[in-house]
């Protein structure tokens, strides 16, 4: 059987990069796709306690399930919004959105 | 419950610009009479005030106390004593006679009663509040009428004058605050009421009284002003219209000395008597100092502006001098200061709505073109320069003599002010009245009725307090002896 | 009768008041209102003497300040001093008020001047009257407002507004001491009275120096060395003022406050050593200035402070009942001497006595009167100038300090030389300009031969031909009396021998002279005349010790306040604003800096990294991130 | 309890829902939008009406997941009073009326029902699943001027942002799971009391969730999007998004921290101390140079919530009373102060302080009532902003945190330099020529109440403390 701290350690690795890839993905899709590495992340933990634990409950295994719907539901309001950027500024580089700053 | 005089007074002016809001703007004479009616029914109460007050005794009179905000302790708790009984006649006097003076307000009238009141309600408050937060809230609502007072209907650089003044007194005013809650939970019970912390107050430790001591003393040293929180009052006298430097000069100012009174002293005495060395030195600082640059100034108004930071500075040493004799000086001199430089705000602005400038130098001989005028303005000069037989001299001879024994070096040092402003005062009336007649001025008229009328009341003050200043003096004295005695101070 | 003797100021008050406030419909009658006011406390004053007389004295009248513990009870002294000088005001000041009339009647604000007069007098007579300090500084400032007002009577002059500034401020020094003074005495007595004085022991060094601060007002009030540069000046007022305020009363108030203090000197000698060598100082050195002057009325002024400083050492060296006769019979000559100048000036239309001479057989009156105010100051017997410089030499001879008398000698020499001075050149010889001298309106004439007449006879009092009454009346102790009624010849010969001499070479130099003074004399003395001339360079002296300092300081206070004070708090609000624009600056700058450097950080992780451009949206999560990477390091860090 | 008892608890919720969806139809099926905001108002009166009284004893729903007490009521009705006014202040703004005002209507009732789903939730999981509800939706709304560049810019970021930190947190929450083995708030409180855990691990976890609420809160260094969404979002939006989310994070944080995880808490103070004057003086100190007086408010809610934050650092229960205090009054004007923005943005057409020049001349109404909420943010009395700040410097000094209530006190004075600049432009200077429209009534009248409000809550404020204060009492055993 595969220990907890593998799961917890791959769960870390994967927040990490999508953090990472939040951090310094240009292209505004590569920045939802790293929130989605972020929240599976959190996923693999919910999923790993749960199952670790002495008399499993379920709700890790249930919240996961929330999450993934909601991951789906942010991820189209997301490309929506993204979309709505690209009719106006023809471009979804994260790095060319800056008309308000300061 | 007896009639609720205090009340009366401090809400009368609040009613009267309630009135305002709700009268068109166009009809510009009903506005001006609703707010004349109501500084003048507040005047009317408070010489009431004067006439039912009992000055033998040293206790707060006229108490009002009802629950306020019961959860934090806070109570709507009115009083007057001998200390605040002559600085509320003082408002209302100086609201009332800066509401005729306000004649030559010419724009927007409608908002500057509306604020005018609300501001003389403010001023009431603050002198009649024994609820630390009740008091805190009148000494800020003071300020934003202020703030548009000077701001809209000032002179040239008003908009600096004006938000220079707001952040000065706010900044001075927040660390008050923090003095009103530390002082809150380091009683027990629990109190914002200044009666009940005077009794307290002196429990605390020396440490815990000179941290709160130096938040209030923030607050109120700026008001004062004392050196060197002073360099807004200039600039906010210069530019404020003539009777709001009135009420700055005659009131706002007292606000800070009052709050000595009220509050740091007889709440924090230890910390009282450790700080009145500086105290001392502040308020030689301020005589010497104002003076001075006083005597520098080519304006007129802001000559008289340091010249108030001047006369203040003896109120700071009166209170060093931990004697009766210092803080009756100290106290009267505020109530002096505030008759005699109102005077002289208001004789400013006679001369400056007829020449339209106030550089001394362009003056010269009008003593021949407007006799009157001339006399007023000898007079109030006099007074201010401390001329024994008029106002100004009892309350600076008292000050002086009272520190006299706890600081004499910084007393004959301080009265070396006595000197240098007479030396202004007279350079300045020689400037302006005296020498050659000046051709650009041969059409001025003299003062008007209305101005003199304004000019009068304090005239006649100014004079019977100089010949016989027991007139004055015996609505302090009880008040002032009790606080000495609570002090610990020297009962002279 | 005394009970009345606090009404004697109010009348002139009111005549004060109703002047003022209706001078200018009254228009020439002010004039009678103030004189009769004048007349009334000058019949009170008489009563009250009568009273005094009969042996009732001082009496107290209300509350008038309380400080805790103790009440100031203000009252009326009524004691010989007192009432005698209450007498002399009273009644010069009523002559001078008539002599005005005639001397002001072409003035535009001639009732303001009699109202201001009338103030004077009511000030005046306060200050007398007044039984402690604290009215008596009232009172004391009182005169000084009025002689400020009154030298600045012509305010369209700048000189004469200059000079009361000067008056009004350089007094004000010398009472910044008095005031001093009463607190140090308050402090140590606890009392304010005149009355307590004499009970004062212990503590010799303080009340010396309480004494010597109370001697400062009087310093500046008489115009005494090193305050007596006011009086001079003082003269561009009106000449009756010059002669009521400046010569007769107020300047005496300060020999009067030392006589009236004269128990605290007089136990306390330091003090009054003092006293007599600040007056042996300034007699002569003003009599000498005297001598060179050539302004009529300054030479008057000159002559008035070399005076009072007389009355001085005449107090220094104990002789109060002679110090206070030589005030009662100075303030009759020199009132008459300035009205005699009054009148030349009125009628000549200049101050320069070079310009004037020979017009004595023109106004006859004024004249004679002037001869005779001059002999009486000369000390030529038996005008009463005589009898009461004698008394004073006598006290200085008996007191013991030589170089004292030798100063006093001098300054009656140069005394009897420049009053013979002026009228050799004033009324005598030939007119050195174009002159039409006229004798004065009867309103004038009036009462310069009244003050004549006192001036010749008032001496009598204080004479051994009259049994010494004056000496008997006004003493200070009770062996003064017996000292003083032995007449002492040989102060008497010397006396006289001095007066004579100066009058013979004021003679030689001025009559015998074709030139007014002759060039070879000046010559020889350059350096002396030009000292002398310049008044001792006192005037520069202080313009550059004080006056330029105190302006300098206050310019730069004034700048100092200006750009320091306010420069630093606008400082610190331009560094709030400098802030606020430095974060936004941060916020777009090195915000995108650090994440630029973080990004090379995480790019030496991977190569492929480093042309990583960051965008605003991800320069905010990186904020953020780090953020919290350094709350977790704290958390950590710091448990 | 059965499934009826229940139901009454969340009829409020189940009202705006039915509500919600029948807006979206309706805005198919009918052609005047007008009625729609009246429906929406009708559904905030109603579910307001049907709020669960004040009750002694809290209520669990749902397994525990949702707890119904005194202290949810008062967020409640702190929501549905945003809600309210915010549908009001969309009502009379001109710019928002097109052809998807249903759908805007639509979400904002959705946010609605997810705030006061958040401020009842017990469990951490409903927390997550409620607070992403309440993002989702503001995140369009945000967006809503699709053909506007900075609107959607504002949202991109705005998600961009959010998507992260509830990442940050939804992590946290996972962690929180693992060591605890429960969501359940209670449960974990009750494992918290009987055996210590390491204190280290569970604080760090906390911190996690810390900053998904920061980012609601907009605290530092967690305030970023702020200025931005509130600059491009629709005023109304800007409005809702300043007060709205800011009071659902600080009821999570006080439910999370003060309530259940105490014992961790204490551990976290000095860190969020700092955060506090930190998000008070750089709200403060940019928000002086900013030109735009929706981005100059951003920063000023940004400060704001560092004072708020204060009473919350104090942890007592004088300090909590203090943010809630703080909290309601920032509601009123911050509320107050939008809607008069918007009031004069219909007829100025712009939102730079510089065009606000001589409105007291123009616009005498808006002008006062903008000033007044300005003066109350300041802190002036006798408004209620003051005594807001009064009850959270009272907290702080009486726990003696004398430093915080300094800083507290210094930024109150830089604060208001910036909220009198604009005063000045208003009152001070002298007005350019533009027409001003008529303001549509039910906003103004709307406002003059909050104003009053506003002055009622700072001269007496009695009431409300007492109402406050029975709202924590329960809450603090």
């Amino acid at each position: 059987m595969i220990p907890q701290n593998h799961f917890l350690i791959l769960s870390a690795i994967l927040f990490a990069i999508g953090i990472f890839g939040v951090l310094t993905r240009k292209n505004a899709i590569g920045i939802l796709m790293s929130i989605e590495l972020i929240l599976n992340a959190a996923n693999i933990n919910l999923i790993t306690f749960n199952k670790f634990q002495k008399t499993p409950d379920g709700l890790g295994q249930i919240f996961a399930l929330f999450v993934i719907a909601i991951a789906a539901v942010s991820a189209v309001i997301g490309l929506a919004l993204v979309i709505s950027i690209y009719r106006n500024a023809k471009t979804i580089l994260v790095t060319k959105i800056n008309l308000m700053k300061w | 419950m007896s009639f609720p005089i205090l009340t009366c007074i401090v809400f009368a002016p609040l009613a009267g610009s309630m009135l305002i809001l709700f009268t068109p703007k166009k009809n510009v004479n009903l506005i001006k009479v609703i707010a004349t009616l109501a500084t003048a029914a507040a005047l009317c109460l408070s010489v009431l005030l004067l006439i039912k007050f009992n000055y033998s005794s040293p206790a707060m009179q006229f108490e009002e106390k009802a629950a306020w905000i019961p959860s934090i302790n806070a109570w709507y708790h009115l009083g007057a004593d001998g200390i605040s009984v002559g600085l509320i006649f003082l408002t209302t006097l100086l609201s009332f006679l800066a509401c005729i003076g306000s004649s030559g307000i010419k724009i927007r009238q409608k908002e500057y009663f509306f604020l005018y009141l609300l501001l003389s309600t403010g001023m009431l408050g603050t002198f009649t509040g024994l609820d630390m937060v009740l008091f805190y809230m009148f000494w800020e609502i003071v300020l934003v009428p202020m703030y548009f007072l000077i701001g809209i209907w000032g002179g040239q650089r008003k908009e600096y004058a004006a938000i220079k003044f707001f952040i000065y007194t706010l900044a001075g005013s927040v660390f008050m605050l923090l003095g009103i809650l530390a002082l809150y939970f380091t009683s027990t019970p629990h109190t914002f009421d200044i009666l009940e912390l005077t009794k307290t107050g002196g429990a605390l430790t020396l440490s815990v009284q000179i941290l709160i001591f130096i938040a209030f003393y923030l607050g109120f040293a700026v008001k004062v002003p004392v050196f060197p929180f002073h360099t807004w009052l200039p600039d906010a006298h210069v530019e404020a219209p003539t009777p709001i430097s009135v009420l700055l000069a005659g009131v706002l100012l007292k606000m800070g000395g009052y709050g000595f009174f009220r509050i740091s002293f007889p709440i924090l005495k230890d910390a009282a008597h450790y700080f009145i060395l500086p105290f001392a030195i502040l308020g030689m600082i301020n005589i010497i100092y104002g003076a001075l640059v006083a005597m520098a100034q080519t304006d007129f108004k802001k000559m008289v502006a340091y010249s108030s930071v001047s006369h203040m500075g003896f109120v700071m040493l009166g209170l060093a001098s931990m004697t009766a004799t210092g803080f009756n000086g100290a106290l009267l001199e505020m109530f002096n200061h505030g008759i005699i430089t109102a005077g002289m705000f208001f004789l400013v602005g006679v001369l400056y709505d007829r020449a339209h400038t106030r550089e001394l130098d362009k003056f010269g001989g009008l003593g021949v073109k407007m006799p009157v005028y001339a006399g007023m303005l000898s007079v109030f000069a006099l007074a201010s320069l401390g001329l024994p037989g008029l106002s100004g001299f009892i309350s600076e001879f008292m000050s002086l003599l009272g520190t006299y024994p706890t600081f004499k070096l910084i007393t004959i040092i301080s009265s070396l002010g006595l000197i240098i402003t007479a030396g202004y005062f007279l350079y300045m009336l020689q400037r302006i009245l005296l020498g050659p007649v000046n051709e650009k001025w041969s059409a001025i008229s003299d003062i008007n009725k209305r101005e003199l009328l304004t000019l009068i009341p304090l005239l006649i003050i100014v004079v019977i307090i100089g010949i016989y200043p027991l007139s004055a003096l015996k609505y302090q004295i009880a008040a002032i002896s009790a606080l000495v005695q609570n002090l610990g101070g020297i009962a002279f | 009768m005394v009970k009345f003797a606090h009404l004697i100021p109010i009348f002139p008050f009111l005549a004060f008041a109703i002047l003022i406030l209706f001078g200018r419909k009254l228009k020439r009658s002010s004039a009678i209102i103030s004189i009769a006011a004048s007349l009334i406390s000058l019949l009170i004053v008489i009563l009250t003497f009568h009273g005094l007389l009969k042996g009732q004295g001082s009496y107290k009248l209300f509350d008038w300040l309380v400080f805790n513990g103790i009440t100031l009870r203000v009252g009326v002294i009524v004691d010989p001093l007192t009432c005698t000088m209450l007498l002399v005001v009273a009644t010069i000041g009523s002559l001078i008020q008539v002599y005005s009339i005639g001397y002001m009647s072409d003035d535009p604000r001639f009732s303001r001047f009699f109202a201001y007069m009338s103030l004077f007098m009511a000030s005046m007579l306060g200050l007398l009257l007044a039984d402690n300090f604290v009215t008596l500084y009232m009172f004391w400032e009182g005169v000084g407002l009025c002689s400020y007002l009154l030298i600045s009577f012509w305010f369209e002059k700048a000189s004469a507004a200059k000079a009361g500034m000067k008056a009004f401020i350089t007094t004000r020094i010398g009472d910044a001491g008095l005031l001093l003074g009463i607190f140090l005495l308050f402090f140590s007595t606890h009392d304010l009275s005149f009355s307590g004085l004499s009970a004062i022991t212990g503590h010799p060094a303080l009340y010396t120096t309480a004494a010597l601060l109370i001697f400062c007002g009087a310093i500046g009030k008489s115009a005494q060395f090193p305050l007596h540069v006011w009086l001079p000046d003082a003269m561009e007022g009106p000449t009756p003022v010059s002669a009521l305020i400046h010569a007769a009363t107020m300047v005496a108030a300060g020999v009067y406050l030392v006589a009236r203090c004269f128990a605290l000197f007089f136990t306390h000698q330091p003090a009054l050593v003092c006293v007599a060598y600040i007056g042996a100082i300034t007699a002569i050195m003003a009599a000498s200035i005297a001598t060179v002057n050539n302004d009529i009325k300054r030479v008057l002024a000159y002559s008035t402070i070399s005076q009072l400083g007389l009355m001085m050492i005449g107090l220094g060296v104990g002789g109060y009942s002679a110090s206070t006769f030589h005030l009662v019979t100075h303030a009759f000559f020199k009132a008459l001497l300035f009205l005699c100048a009054g009148s030349i000036i009125h009628s000549v239309h200049t101050q320069e006595i070079n310009k004037m001479g020979g017009i004595f057989h023109k106004m006859k009156i004024t004249g004679t009167a002037f001869i005779i105010a001059s002999l009486a100051i000369s000390g030529v017997p038996p005008f009463s100038g005589f009898w009461s410089k004698d008394e004073i030499m006598t006290e200085i001879l008996r007191s013991g300090h030589p170089m004292i008398f030798i100063a006093a000698t001098i300054t009656n020499l140069l005394t009897a030389f420049y009053m013979f001075r002026l009228i050799f050149l004033v009324l005598f010889g030939k007119p050195r300009s174009e002159l039409h001298p006229h004798e004065s309106p009867k309103t004038m004439a009036i009462p310069l031969i009244i003050l004549s007449i006192f001036a010749i006879f008032m001496g009598l009092p204080g004479s051994p031909l009259m049994n010494n009454v004056f000496q008997r009346f006004i003493y200070f102790g009770a062996e003064h009396t017996a000292l003083s009624s032995n007449p002492d010849h040989f102060v008497m010969g010397i006396s006289v021998i001095v007066a004579f001499l100066g009058i013979g070479i004021a003679y030689a130099l001025y009559m015998l002279n074709k030139e007014i003074l002759s060039k070879s004399i000046r010559n020889r003395f350059t350096g002396l005349y030009d000292l002398v001339y310049n008044k001792y360079y006192v005037d520069e002296l202080y313009e550059f010790l004080f006056i330029r300092p105190c302006a300098r300081l206050s310019k730069a206070f004034s700048g100092f306040d200006l750009k320091v004070i306010d420069g630093a708090v606008n400082a610190s609000a331009s560094m709030v604003v400098f802030l606020s624009k430095a974060k936004a600056w941060i916020d777009s700058n090195i915000v995108d800096g650090t994440v630029n450097m973080i990004a090379r950080a995480v790019g030496m992780l991977s190569g492929e990294l480093r042309k990583m451009q960051t965008g605003y949206i991800q320069s905010y999560l990186l904020t953020a991130f780090m953020g919290l990477i350094l709350i977790l390091l704290l958390k950590i860090i710091g448990g | 309890m059965s499934f009826i008892e229940t139901f009454q608890f969340i009829l409020p919720e189940v009202i705006l829902l039915v509500f919600a969806l029948a807006i979206l139809v309706c805005s198919l099926l009918m052609r005047s939008k007008g009625l729609l905001g009246a429906l929406a108002l009708t559904a905030v009166v109603l579910a307001s009406l049907f709020l669960p009284r004040v009750n002694t004893t809290h209520a669990s729903l749902f397994f525990n997941m949702l707890t119904d007490d005194a202290f949810s009521t008062f967020f409640k009705v702190i929501c549905l009073f945003i809600t309210g006014v915010i549908i009001l202040i969309s009502m009379g703004y001109k710019t928002l009326q097109s052809g998807h005002i249903g759908e805007y209507y639509f979400l904002l009732l959705s946010a609605t029902i997810a705030m006061l789903l958040a401020v009842s939730s017990n469990n951490l999981i409903m927390i997550y699943i409620s607070l992403e509800m309440l993002s989702l939706a503001s995140y369009i709304l945000v967006g809503f001027f699709k053909h506007d560049d900075l609107s959607s810019e504002g949202a991109l970021k705005y998600f961009i942002f959010g998507a992260l930190s509830t990442g940050i947190m939804l992590y946290g929450i996972s962690l929180i799971y693992g060591v605890f083995g429960t969501m359940d708030l209670s449960a974990i409180a009750n494992t918290l009391k009987t055996a210590p855990t390491n204190a280290l691990i569970s604080s760090v976890l906390l911190l996690f969730i810390l900053a998904g609420l920061s980012f609601k809160c907009a605290l530092v260094p967690f305030h970023m999007w702020a200025p931005d969404a509130y600059q491009g979002a629709p005023t109304s939006i800007s409005a809702f998004i300043s007060v709205g989310p800011k009071a659902v994070g600080f009821a999570v944080l006080l439910r999370i921290f003060t309530r259940n995880f105490l014992p961790l808490y204490a551990d976290c103070v000095t860190i969020i101390m700092l955060v506090s004057v930190f998000t008070m003086t750089i709200g403060n100190i940019i928000a002086i140079s900013q030109t735009n007086i929706k981005r100059m408010l951003a920063y000023s809610s940004i400060a704001q919530a560092g004072y708020i934050l204060i009473g919350f650092v104090v942890g007592t229960a004088s300090g909590t009373e203090g943010a809630l205090y703080y909290i309601f009054a920032y509601t009123l004007m911050n509320l107050g102060a939008f809607g008069c923005i918007v009031l004069i943005s219909n007829s100025i057409r712009s939102d730079n302080i510089e065009d606000y020049a001589g409105l007291s001349k123009k616009d005498p109404v808006s002008a006062f009532m903008l000033a007044v909420f300005l003066l109350s943010l300041a802190g002036i009395p006798p408004l209620a902003g003051f005594f807001g700040k009064f009850m959270v410097f009272a907290a702080a000094i009486g726990s003696k945190f004398i430093f915080l209530a300094v800083a507290g006190a210094l930024n109150s004075v830089i604060a208001v330099y910036y909220y009198v600049k604009v005063i000045k432009y208003m009152y001070l200077d002298e007005p350019k020529a533009t027409e001003m429209k008529k303001n549509p009534a039910p906003l103004q009248i709307a406002l003059i109440i909050i104003m009053i409000g506003v002055l009622i809550a700072g001269i007496y404020p009695s009431p409300f403390l007492n109402w406050i204060r029975l709202s924590q009492v329960f809450f603090l055993q």
